[in-house]
């Protein structure tokens, strides 16, 4: 049977998991590219020319926003657990989503 | 067919049918639809009317003795106390076994692992005093005590566990249930293990492979808060990794 | 289709049959004074601790600790709720034990119980006490005694068969011992024979064969059943007792029946009839706040009046309180009234009387002890501490001071006792009335269930004639015979709870029968039992109470005098000077 | 390593990842805004002890971070149990340990 379970908390719970699973795919990528600069500068400059394109720009910007959004939601986790408060959790899960949607924008503006 | 007259509006129900030795299979059932009917009725004329066969689980049949949970359109639920119009779409039911507990036979699930993790989250009573002593008096205002209180409706419906979807990916996993009882304990003045407790919720399938995903106090018919009771599990196991005492 | 052959057989050393608080204190009792090694097992026709009435329990517990209450004048109160007719060394031993008890749930069970601003136990008086004297968790108090209670047991090596329903008590050849239980595995649909040195049947009761009852749907009589057929003696039988105030929602819904608390009357609601009037001045002084049985035979008799099949029962109206003080005050019982689709706030609730609690049950001593060697009853299903009417609060205490006690008496009782060998033909016999509809065609259940509720609620319901009962006789019968020859299919027993439907009705059939001859035996009218046509109580002193039997298949029912043991009538045992009440008037 | 001791690692890695994070976004977007040039980076990074120490914690906590999440994740969404899930996930730990370690040192170094 189809479960039917969309409320803020959970959708900020698979945001979470989402995007730290992103993010722990795309680093060894990210290591991998840093570490051409030990034996190959120019290589590295090749590739880093590529941000100029609009997918590579997309690719980051959803980096950046995968960032943004554990960030954000790992602090929330981190102050729902740790902090004795308890009841607005709802507002928290709102208000970690819409920062994260905040950077990610103003970085997306700021590289154009 | 009694109950089947003519010109009276019907409900579309889908049941979900089978059990441990039988594979789960859907099947549906055309039932009258009343003015005032809860899913345990539409699932109790099914037995009595149509098929006899049908298998389901109440009790008290006023939302005190957590037996009739179902998964109604995809949510847990207490059958006994869901109105048919507040769960209705478009004219139907979708009703199967609580998830994430094991299937006897049809919409009646075998609760028994709900309440081993219960025990093992050592979910009940350290005596401090026997029967020989006085009621020991307690400040009902106090924040122990309101802490301990917050969690002590629990009917053990099971419907926070079958809610959870780190249940349903870690079986070791206490559920929420069983560790709010934990917490509750671990706040009520006249317990004797408060270690023992964070112990017992510290170790494999404890407090902390919980995600905070909240389903547990989404869906809770009681309107409790598992997922609070858990963070304050969390902070209190951390708390005692710094020295902290309660 | 079935023999004793595929019957699976299995030993224990103490048997336990239900777990309400009788059952489950039972267990924690025996653990706690069997000797070191004995097996205890619980059998439940429904899920431990999730099923019966002591979860249900809502007012409160009886027991008289503070305010200046004592033993003695809880007991007054109960000997006079009871008009003068319960077992008084019983009524005796539920007020001082219930003193234990108390402490023993808060202490080492671990329930918490309402406190004053001060840390004190929160303790009120229901109708009919003369003391603050109720102790509760809010209205919900049986789920904190029974989760509790049960956590404790499931964390006990105590062995558990859930789904396993009792459907005989199966003696020794010679009749005078109970060698074991003979029960359905719910689950499997197969038989199993349990034999234990000590069995303890607290099933509860329950006076469901009414039309509107409020017990949970697991309970149907099937202790006393059983305990008829085995030949015990059963009193009190015609005592039932009515809640004022049950639901109505119409009969396709379950919630029909179940109560709306004791507390709204309380808190000034009204009651009203059809044209609007409120009517229970009429009836008592006391209006809506009269007791029980007052208030549950002005409805009944309001209801006859109007007789207008549209539309059955009266109004409870809270409205006039404000609906804001009313949801505040009884937020769950609003709560659950809005589930259902009622406004209780601020409409009318319609209500009816509804079948609540059994005050009859088997004959036992004061240690739970039966007729049969082996057998020990308690809670529900055990009469005598109540006698015609039971105070509200001294259910649930009577179930966990007797279950406590069944345990320790059975705890060192089995030293002396060893495993017995079954009577095979009672055995054989009791299989084959399980079986018996497999042998018809399959028909439904329910519209015969239904017919036996109508017959009860006309004839052996809130106020009887002696006409109207022998009718109801009739009635029964007539219905019984039907059953008979109504089947279940047999292709598929694993929780067939048609099958189960079946042998709940066989039961309540049973009881039925019984609770309408001793209806007829007992010409006057005290507590729960009144008689249109001897409306007066009977001398006090000449106080006697029924003896129901099953003698070669027909129920014979005989009058024994109550034994004033402690004291009599016109007497009490509070000391000299002693206030009539400590409660301050309302 | 007990389920609370992984549980403390995986949140006081997030804590230390914490303010890295925000310099790190920081950065990039200060560094964006000109377009990269590996030059640019390196220059700024190479011989410097604070950006070898910054990165090179951020990648001891990044690693001991997602390699305990990605455990849960195994367990939880790929149905991984037991000393298989602790070894994959150890394996992962030090993968990225490893990989991290490397660029850290072509960049600063
Ligand atoms: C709605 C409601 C409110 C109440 N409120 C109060 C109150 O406020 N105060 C008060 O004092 N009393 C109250 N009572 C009464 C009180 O609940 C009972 O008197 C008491 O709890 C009975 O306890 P018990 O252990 O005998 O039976 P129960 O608690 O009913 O338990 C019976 C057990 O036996 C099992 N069983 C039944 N048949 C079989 C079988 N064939 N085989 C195996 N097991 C079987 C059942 O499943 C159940 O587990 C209330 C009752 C109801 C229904
Ligand atoms: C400072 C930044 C970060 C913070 C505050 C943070 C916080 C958290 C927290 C609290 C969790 C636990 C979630 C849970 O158990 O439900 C978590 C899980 C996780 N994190 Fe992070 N994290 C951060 C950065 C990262 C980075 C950079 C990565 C990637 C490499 C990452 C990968 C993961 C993964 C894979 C999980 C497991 C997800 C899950 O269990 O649902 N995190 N993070
Ligand atoms: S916490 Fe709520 S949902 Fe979970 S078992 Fe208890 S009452 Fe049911
Ligand atoms: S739904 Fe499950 S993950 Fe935690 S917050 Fe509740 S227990
Ligand atoms: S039947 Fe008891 S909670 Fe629904």
């Amino acid at each position: 049977m189809r479960v039917s379970r969309a409320h803020p908390l959970w959708l900020a719970y698979v945001l979470h998991r989402l995007s730290g699973l992103g993010l722990a795919l795309f680093l060894p990528l990210h290591f991998w590219v840093l570490s051409y600069a030990l034996n190959d500068a120019a290589r590295l400059d090749a590739f880093l020319t590529l941000t100029d394109m609009p997918v590579v720009k997309a690719a980051e910007f959803g980096l950046v926003f995968l960032l943004a959004v554990h960030f954000f939601g790992g602090l929330r986790l981190l102050a729902l657990e740790w902090l004795p408060w308890s009841a607005p959790q709802k507002t928290w899960a709102a208000a970690a989503v819409a920062g994260s949607f905040l950077v990610s924008t103003t970085f997306l503006l700021q590289a154009i | 067919m009694p109950g089947q007259d003519q010109g009276q509006d019907h409900l579309t129900v889908t049941v979900m049918r089978g059990g441990s030795d039988a594979p789960q299979r859907p099947e549906a059932f055309q039932v009258p639809a009343y003015d005032n009917q809860t899913v345990l009725d539409v699932v109790s004329w099914i037995q009595q009317n149509t098929d006899p066969t049908l298998t389901y689980r109440f009790a008290c049949r006023v939302g005190m003795c957590g037996s009739c949970a179902m998964m109604v359109n995809g949510v847990p639920r207490w059958t006994c106390r869901t109105h048919v119009n507040k769960v209705l779409r478009d004219g139907a039911l979708e009703v199967g076994p609580l998830r994430n507990l094991p299937v006897i036979k049809d919409l009646a699930a075998d609760m028994d692992p709900f309440f081993d993790k219960w025990v093992a989250a050592e979910g009940r009573h350290h005596p401090t005093r026997s029967r020989d002593d006085d009621i020991a008096p307690i400040d009902p205002a106090g924040d122990d005590r309101q802490a301990a209180s917050a969690g002590i409706e629990c009917i053990n419906c099971s419907i926070c566990y079958s809610a959870c979807d780190t249940v349903a990916g870690n079986p070791d996993y206490l559920g929420p249930a069983a560790l709010q009882r934990a917490w509750t304990l671990f706040n009520d003045a006249k317990d004797d293990s408060r270690d023992a407790i964070l112990d017992a919720v510290s170790g494999k399938g404890g407090c902390h492979s919980c995600h905070s995903m909240g389903s547990c106090t989404t869906y809770c018919p009681n309107d409790l808060d598992p997922l609070s009771a858990i963070a304050g599990l969390k902070r209190a196991t951390v708390k005692r990794a710094f020295g902290g005492r309660k | 289709m079935f023999t004793t052959k595929d019957i699976d057989r299995h030993d224990t050393d103490i048997l336990i049959l239900g777990t309400g608080g009788a059952g489950l204190f039972a267990a924690l009792h025996a653990k706690q004074t069997a000797p070191e090694g004995t097996k205890v097992t619980i059998a439940v026709k429904g899920l431990i601790g999730k099923s019966g009435c002591t979860r249900m329990v809502q007012g409160g517990y009886n027991v008289a600790v503070g305010h200046g209450d004592s033993v003695e004048r809880h007991f007054m109160d109960t000997i006079e709720g009871g008009k003068w007719l319960p077992d008084q060394d019983m009524a005796w031993r539920l007020c001082e034990q219930a003193v234990v008890r108390i402490r023993e749930l808060e202490n080492e069970i671990g329930c918490f119980f309402d406190r004053n601003g001060d840390g004190t136990l929160h303790q009120k008086a229901f109708a009919g006490q003369t003391a603050d004297r109720t102790v509760h968790k809010g209205d919900l108090t049986g789920i904190e005694i029974i989760n509790r209670l049960m956590e404790q047991v499931l964390s006990r090596d105590v062995e558990k068969l859930q789904e396993h329903r009792a459907i005989g008590l199966i003696p020794t050849k010679d009749g005078s011992a109970l060698a074991g239980v003979l029960m359905i595995d719910m689950r499997t649909g197969r038989f199993r024979l349990v034999r234990a040195k000590t069995v303890l049947m607290a099933t509860g009761g329950g006076p469901t064969m009414y039309k509107y009852h409020t017990p949970s749907g697991d309970k149907t009589m099937d202790g006393l059943a059983m305990a008829l057929r085995a030949g015990l003696p059963l009193r009190d039988m015609e005592m039932v007792q009515f809640h004022p105030t049950g639901l109505l929602a119409g009969d396709h819904t379950r919630m029909t029946g179940t109560v709306l608390e004791e507390g709204l009357r309380g808190a000034g609601g009204q009651l009203v009839n059809h044209s609007g009037q409120r009517f229970m001045f009429d009836y008592d002084a006391k209006g809506e706040r009269a007791t029980r049985d007052v208030v549950s035979r002005g409805i009944y008799a309001e209801m006859r009046k109007t007789n207008n099949p549209e539309q059955e029962g009266v109004f409870i109206s809270m409205a006039h309180l404000g609906p804001d003080l009313v949801a505040e005050k009884f937020k769950g019982m609003v709560k659950r009234c809005a589930d259902c689709g009622f406004d209780l706030a601020g409409g009318k609730v319609e209500v009816v009387p509804t079948a609540h609690y059994f005050m009859g049950g088997v004959v036992v001593d004061v240690d739970t002890r039966t007729a049969m060697e082996g057998l020990y009853v308690a809670g529900e299903d055990a009469g005598g501490a109540h006698g015609s009417n039971r105070l509200g609060g001294n259910g649930v205490a009577n179930s966990t001071v007797y279950g406590g006690i069944a345990g320790d008496v059975m705890g060192r009782d089995v030293a002396g006792f060893g495993l017995r060998a079954p009577d095979e033909d009672v055995l054989e016999a009791e299989l084959a009335r399980a079986c018996h509809p497999f042998s018809r065609t399959p028909g439904l259940v329910l519209p015969l269930r239904k017919q036996l509720q109508e017959a009860m609620w006309d004839e052996v319901g809130v106020m009887r004639t002696e006409t109207g009962l022998k009718r109801g006789l009739t009635r029964i019968a007539t219905v019984s015979d039907a059953l008979m020859d109504v089947g279940v299919a047999a292709d598929n027993l694993a929780f067939n709870l048609t099958w189960h439907d079946w042998l709940n009705l066989r039961s309540l059939f049973d009881v039925s029968e019984v609770i309408t001859k001793a209806a007829l035996a007992r010409e006057n009218s005290r507590g729960a039992h009144y008689r249109e046509d001897f409306p007066e109580p009977g001398a006090m002193e000449d106080s006697y109470f029924t003896v129901a039997r099953q003698v070669n298949g027909t129920v014979e029912v005989g009058r024994e005098d109550v034994q004033f043991t402690i004291v009599r009538p016109g007497e009490t045992v509070l000391p000299e000077g002693a206030p009539e009440t400590l409660v301050a008037a309302q | 390593m007990t389920e609370f001791r992984l549980y403390m690692a995986q949140r006081l890695s997030a804590l230390v990842m914490a303010p890295f994070v925000l310099v790190h976004i920081g950065v990039m977007i200060y560094a964006i805004q000109g377009g990269l040039t590996a030059a640019e980076i390196l220059g700024r990074t190479q011989g410097s002890v604070f950006w070898f120490a910054f990165y090179g914690l951020f990648v001891v906590a990044v690693s001991i971070h997602a390699s305990i999440g990605l455990r849960t994740i195994l367990g939880e969404w790929a149905g991984l149990r037991g000393g298989a899930r602790d070894a994959v996930s150890a394996l992962i730990g030090v993968g990225l340990f490893a990989m991290g370690a490397t660029a850290v040192w072509a960049v600063t170094a």
